[in-house]
């Protein structure tokens, strides 16, 4: 059995002479983040299900629970850190295979379906974590929880129907940990698995290869070729998130304590970036339309962008400004996520992260 | 040069600028963390003081029973057991010394807790010694003789 | 390619393979452990009663476990006081000399046997011993014959 | 060969073996070494005993559903009830008061403080991070006990009675709000303030109250000298003294004061009690004018004032005030010192004084500040305040060590040093003592604004009583403040002995005779009681009152039983005369005309005093009136207390009258 795919063996750099290239490192590299993604969405799911078994969605018994799991439950903090960490993980991870496809200028036709299914599949990452966010309900979860729902509300309009409906009640409470609870452990894995599958199916009928120069490199056999390839980057990122797991503990605070507000309350770290924008101005303006706005431009990429050159190669120099473009744009993702973490005290006011803060 | 090294110098500055960031976050979330302030610092400022446990050389039951003892005893027998309490002039047999090793050496616990239960009487004493027995607990009572013992130790 | 490189390379490969099969099947048997909790919410099966004398000669029930405090002088013994058929609480009938169950009618002799009715098996007795402080030690895991007593 | 085909097996192994030392780090958890530890002690304590020791590894826990608490602390803490743990060390020790704790009900961390769900010794002990309730220091131990037992725990948890009395008595409740308690204004009235005190002395009094009467109550504020005189002049302001110099004798004036006993409650040159203001320097301190007011009605005055109506006429008031207005000088005040605060104070700002007066909050304990709102709590509420988060509280430029920043060590030093925290704080300094602190620390610690289920309950030691006497006896008991120093039924001071069966105890005559001119029954004791100016209805109300109302039916009831027996009889005075020296050696501890032991009370004339039914009712009983009363309880049989007490109240004085 033969399949048709890329020669990763690349030593004599034969295949890309002619294309100009920035790194000869990077050239043509994937670094098989797919791959690694899907594999942190097994070891999650593996997790996840084992979670279950001592997890109640109840708000009187689910952080005595997390405790449970991290002090006597035997493996019990082990799988815990693994599930935290691997989420962060595919969180960080995801992005980096969007940015890599972004680069590479893969989501062009006959992609840009995959393209756009791959931003949904980075949606749903975050929908997900965030749910299970709120699952231990500790200080963390509940204040993290409730920074979401008022950004939720300041939508114009549906925002607090949107609050309403997603909390399931005026305020977090038990309602909101059960449509968490529902939404993280059956909903979001059911779309996402759906959506992963349609993504990697997609992925072999669009044509694998973006470059064209690629086409009819020497076969690569499945057995044992393809398989040990697999399962090595299936290794690298268990051993990466065991090692996270011994080393790191999973973060869980006190629990939920709505007459204790920590100063400041601060959005789940992937969702930091919105906080910060939202305290810039209107939270019309910053929390709905820029988001969407970027949020729009991202999905119709494929279709607004005419070029045609540096398909499948990195940051072709056909393709500055795209790619200039993009790289603020990561750039100010992750720049906002980092003032939003470390710059920010009391009535988020800007502290050096050395600063000590008033106390009120 | 080998492909590696040309490889690794690329990637010189990505790795310093990696490393300049993780010694900057591990110092920010360093200091966040407050220690001991300097001497010098310390001088300065007023002192918060941490309680500390009362030093006593007394285990709980010896505790208890010194209280019962100034209560009840000290009136006869002294506060440190000398026998010299403000009540002892008027006693025609003085009160027993409790600090007088020799003396107390001749009595064993039970002996003392039956002075103490019985009085006087009970040992072939003074009935100026008046018995306790109703009115303190047994536990009291081994209390008061745990204490007792410690005055004849100095 | 020479021989012993083949074979080093099917050793290695070997390796792995077995590594492989290490880390799943380690990782499965982890999960089968983690599954067994290490502490339960319920009541203790090993727990302390009232200090033997607080139990007068004869049959006393202890409603709060669901037992039967049993002493003949100073000898003490303790047995379920829940039906082996369906887990009705019996009771102790002092003019008949026996236990009664009120669903279904069994009766036990005052040795737990069954006399009469559906239940299938005897009462049993537990373990019973002195805490470090007095008290009376029930341990429900450790079924003993009704011969066996405490002496107080 | 592949590059990932070379690789593989090398990750594949690497997986493997973290796997092993991820299952390592599980198993490897410190609870398994004390458990260790644990069993060898064990094996060695029951060396001999015929049992086989049994000991079950792993967790342990106690678990209270209707509290919410699941506790390991047994997990470590192993001997917590085996009496054979006693010296062990710790986590073995046996726990002091497990007996009387049925701690399989609510478990270790309800009293005691700390994460119980933890098993580690950082997690369970704190302070950590991410759990507020670190374990309480020993010394603020007993502020749980409150929980289920009430905060009225004298003899049980001493250093929380104390907190809790002080807390009121020092005004705390002034300034800060506790639910269920009502606020008490616990200083002096200030009105009138320029027809009472003297400039240069309020200046002195503000700089530092504690230098003037170091027995006062009243905080330091920490004034600069100009704020003290800013104060000073803003409460000064108004007229000064009125009415005309007092021009009486004053060498009576001595004789009245020395023997109105006015040292049961003053110091006067270093001898007295410490209930009111120290006096040998209050000519220094007061106008004669209102030194006068005070010693006729201080009532008048102050309503909450501790100082009762002597009765004295205007003339003896007149001749006592011109007596310390010429002795109780202050003869170590600088007259030239005196003058330049009196004109500092003349100086000083009124409108900055009553800023200041405003924001030190002296409303907190004084009323009738004139132009001062009386605005009520002006500091935190601490109906809760045992239970506050730590991130509410702030250290300010203090550095502290992570693990003595605990709620505990942050309220103990605040009440030690209130403005150690911060520049500009304005709770004053009580310069309360490391105990003192201790026992605050604790009251406040206990006010945690929760309620353990009722089962839980076990209410011990007394709740403060609300007898309050009313008619005629009711104005008696309140012009003579008798209360001060006596406790009826519960409520009063502990100076002197109770009076809450009086009635049942003392003779008509006798008490009529001591009310006109009180002395000493105890030959120890100093006479204490004052001689007030009692008039002949007040002493009829008196004894009504005690005949009727303060008596036991204990007592009563006795009444034809004495009756019958025959405490006449001379052979059975011997008899009790016997033993009364012989059997039980009385005298250790009683006098009988000069002879005896000086623990109790003079005995002589017993007959003209004591009912003979309390006698008896108190030979059967001691314990049954004074629960801790240091006499001796005898099994005496009936014919030895009639003995007994035929022979005590047949004891005559030897002096002839």
């Amino acid at each position: 059995m033969a399949l048709h795919t890329r020669n990763e063996t690349f030593e004599n750099g034969s295949a890309t002479s002619g294309i100009p290239v920035v790194s000869k490192w990077l050239e043509d590299k994937t670094f098989g983040l797919g791959l690694i993604n899907i594999s942190l969405f097994v070891i999650l799911n593996v997790t996840g299900i084992l979670l279950m078994f001592y997890y109640a969605a109840d708000t009187d018994r689910a952080y005595q629970d997390i405790k449970d799991l991290q002090f006597v439950i035997t493996f019990g903090a082990i799988f815990r850190n693994m599930h935290r960490w691997s989420a962060y993980a595919m969180i960080a991870l995801v992005f980096l295979h969007m940015s890599r496809v972004f680069y590479m200028a893969e989501y062009r036709r006959p992609r840009q379906l995959n393209w756009v299914i791959g931003w949904v599949l980075f949606l749903c990452t975050l929908i997900a974590s965030l749910t299970g966010y709120l699952l231990p309900w500790d200080q963390k979860a509940y204040w993290g929880m409730t920074i979401m729902s008022n950004v939720m509300a300041s939508a114009p309009i549906i925002g607090e129907k949107l609050k309403y409906v997603v909390l399931g009640g005026s305020e977090i409470g038990q309602n909101a940990l059960s449509r968490a609870f529902d939404l993280h452990v059956k909903v979001m894995p059911l779309i996402m698995s759906f959506l992963i599958a349609l993504h990697v199916i997609r992925n072999r009928t669009d044509d694998l290869i973006a470059n064209p120069q690629m086409h009819g490199d020497a076969e690569v056999s499945v057995w044992p070729d393809i398989i040990c390839r697999e399962l090595s980057k299936f290794f690298i990122i268990l051993i990466i998130i065991m090692v996270a797991a011994i080393l790191f503990g999973a973060p869980l605070e006190e629990e939920a304590n709505p007459s204790v507000t920590p100063i400041p309350a601060k959005a789940p770290w992937f969702f930091l970036g919105l906080q910060e924008l939202l305290s810039w101005g209107a939270p019309f303006w910053f929390a709905i339309v820029i988001p969407n706005i970027v949020l729009l431009f991202a999905f119709l990429v494929p279709y607004i962008e005419r070029g045609q050159t540096g398909g499948g190669v990195w940051l072709h120099p056909s393709r500055r400004l795209q790619n200039i473009l993009f790289t603020a744009f990561v750039t100010v993702a992750i720049g906002l996520i980092i003032l939003g973490a470390f710059f920010r005290g009391p009535g988020w006011r800007f502290y050096w992260p050395w600063e000590s803060w008033p106390l009120h | 040069m080998t492909k590696e090294t040309s490889m690794l110098l690329r990637l010189g500055p990505t790795l310093t600028l990696f490393a300049a960031l993780s010694l900057f976050f591990l110092t920010a979330t360093g200091s966040s963390i407050a220690v001991a302030a300097s001497s010098e610092e310390r001088a300065q400022l007023p002192l918060f003081e941490v309680p500390r446990k009362p030093e006593s050389t007394l285990t709980a039951s010896e505790q208890r029973g010194a209280n019962l003892y100034a209560y009840y005893c000290a009136v006869c027998h002294g506060k440190n057991g000398e026998g010299d309490g403000f009540n002892s002039s008027q006693l025609s047999t003085p009160p027993a010394k409790h600090d007088d090793a020799t003396f107390m050496s001749t009595l064993s616990d039970v002996d003392v807790a039956k002075a103490i239960k019985g009085g006087g009487p009970a040992l072939g004493r003074s009935t100026d010694m008046p018995p306790w027995g109703r009115v303190l607990t047994d536990r009291e009572v081994s209390d008061l003789v745990a204490f007792v013992r410690t005055l004849s130790k100095q | 390619m020479s021989a012993d490189k083949f074979t080093r390379r099917n050793f290695l490969a070997g390796v792995g393979w077995l590594a492989t099969l290490g880390t799943f099947g380690g990782l499965t048997a982890a999960s089968a452990r983690y599954l067994f909790p290490n502490v339960l919410y319920e009541p203790p099966l090993e727990f302390k009663i009232a200090l033997p004398e607080e139990y007068p000669e004869g049959v006393t029930f202890v409603a709060a476990k669901r037992i039967f405090v049993i002493r003949e002088q100073n000898l003490i013994k303790i047995v379920s006081g829940v039906c082996t058929h369906i887990g009705c609480t019996i009771r102790w009938s002092d003019e008949r000399n026996r236990f009664e169950c009120p669903c279904h009618g069994t009766m036990f002799s005052a040795n737990g046997a069954v006399t009469a009715g559906p239940a299938p098996k005897p009462l049993p007795w537990y373990e019973v011993s002195l805490a470090p402080d007095g008290r009376l030690l029930v341990n429900e895991r450790q079924i003993v014959p009704f011969q066996q007593a405490l002496t107080v | 060969m592949s590059f990932f085909q070379r690789i593989f097996p090398i990750l594949a192994l690497l997986s493997f073996l973290l796997l092993i030392g991820l299952v390592w780090k599980d198993y490897d958890r410190p609870y398994l070494e004390y458990q260790r530890k644990f069993k060898a002690l064990l094996d060695q304590k029951s060396t001999g005993s015929s049992k086989p020791v049994e000991f079950g590894f792993g967790y342990r826990q106690r678990w209270s559903k209707e509290l919410g608490r699941v506790d390991r602390c047994e997990t470590c803490h192993l001997g917590l009830d085996d009496p054979r743990f006693k010296d062990a060390p710790q986590p073995f020790t046996t726990h002091p008061v497990i007996a009387e704790h049925a701690y399989e009900k609510f478990g270790c961390t309800e009293c005691h403080g700390g994460q119980g769900m933890a098993t580690t010794v950082e997690d369970a002990h704190g302070p950590t991070e991410n759990w507020n309730k670190a374990l309480y220091h020993d010394n603020f131990m007993e502020n749980s006990c409150s929980l289920c037992h009430g905060e009225y725990l004298q003899a049980q948890a001493p250093v929380l009675f104390r907190g809790q009395t002080m807390f009121f008595e020092y005004g705390c409740r002034g300034c800060h709000k506790v639910d269920g308690r009502a606020r008490t204004v616990t200083g002096p009235p200030l009105d009138e303030m320029s027809k009472r005190v003297k400039s240069d002395w309020l200046y002195r009094w503000l700089m530092g109250p504690k230098d003037y009467w170091p027995q006062t109550k009243m905080p330091d504020a920490k004034f600069t000298s100009q704020e003290a005189a800013d104060v000073s002049a803003f409460l000064l302001q108004g007229p000064g003294p009125e009415g005309q110099a007092m021009s009486g004798d004053a060498g009576p004036g001595k004789t009245t004061l020395l023997e109105s006993r006015c040292t049961t409650c003053h110091t006067i040159e270093g001898k007295g009690g410490k209930t009111g203001p120290e006096l040998s320097k209050v000519a220094s301190k007061a106008y004669p004018e209102r030194l006068f007011k005070v010693v006729k009605d201080p009532h008048a005055l102050w309503s909450d004032s501790k100082m009762p109506i002597f009765g004295f006429a205007d003339k003896d008031i007149n001749d006592i005030v011109t007596f310390m207005s010429q002795e109780y000088m202050d003869l170590d005040l600088n007259e030239n010192e005196a003058a330049r605060q009196a004109q500092l104070v003349a100086s000083g700002s009124k409108e900055r004084g009553k800023e200041l007066a405003v924001k030190q909050g002296c409303v907190g304990c004084h009323s009738k500040i004139e132009g001062v709102k009386e605005i009520g709590e002006l500091g935190p509420d601490m109906s809760t305040f045992g239970v506050v988060h730590i991130s509410l509280l702030d250290f300010g430029d203090i550095k502290v060590p992570f693990k003595e920043r605990t709620v505990p060590n942050w309220i103990y030093n605040k009440i030690k040093s209130p403005r150690l925290f911060k520049e500009g704080l304005k709770m004053p300094d009580y310069y309360f003592s490391a105990e003192e602190a201790t026992a605050i620390t604790t009251y406040t610690l206990s006010l945690k604004g929760k309620e353990v289920p009722a089962s839980y309950t076990l209410p011990l030691g007394e709740r403060p009583s609300d007898y309050a006497p009313q008619g005629a006896f009711g104005k008696i008991v309140d012009k003579y403040r008798c209360l001060v120093c006596h406790k009826i039924n519960g409520k009063g001071g502990e100076v002197a002995n109770d009076l809450s069966q009086e009635g049942s105890r003392v003779q008509e005559a006798w008490i009529k005779k001591f009310m006109k001119a009180p002395d000493t029954i105890r030959p120890m004791l100093e006479e204490r009681m004052p001689p007030f100016k009692i008039l002949d209805p007040e002493n009829d109300a008196i004894f009504a009152y005690c005949r009727t109302t303060l008596v036991t039916d204990k007592v009563e009831d006795l009444t034809g039983p004495v009756d019958k027996m025959a405490l006449g009889d001379p052979q059975i005075i011997r008899d009790g005369e016997k033993l009364y020296f012989e059997k039980y050696g009385c005298n250790a501890c009683h006098q009988i005309n000069q002879k005896g032991g000086l623990v109790g009370p003079d005995l002589t004339e017993t007959g003209k005093r004591l009912r003979p039914e309390w006698v008896v009712y108190y030979l059967h009983d001691p314990k049954a009136f004074v629960k801790r009363s240091v006499e001796p309880v005898y099994a005496l049989t009936d014919k030895e207390i009639q003995a007994l007490t035929a022979f005590v109240l047949s004891s005559r004085s030897s002096v002839t009258h």
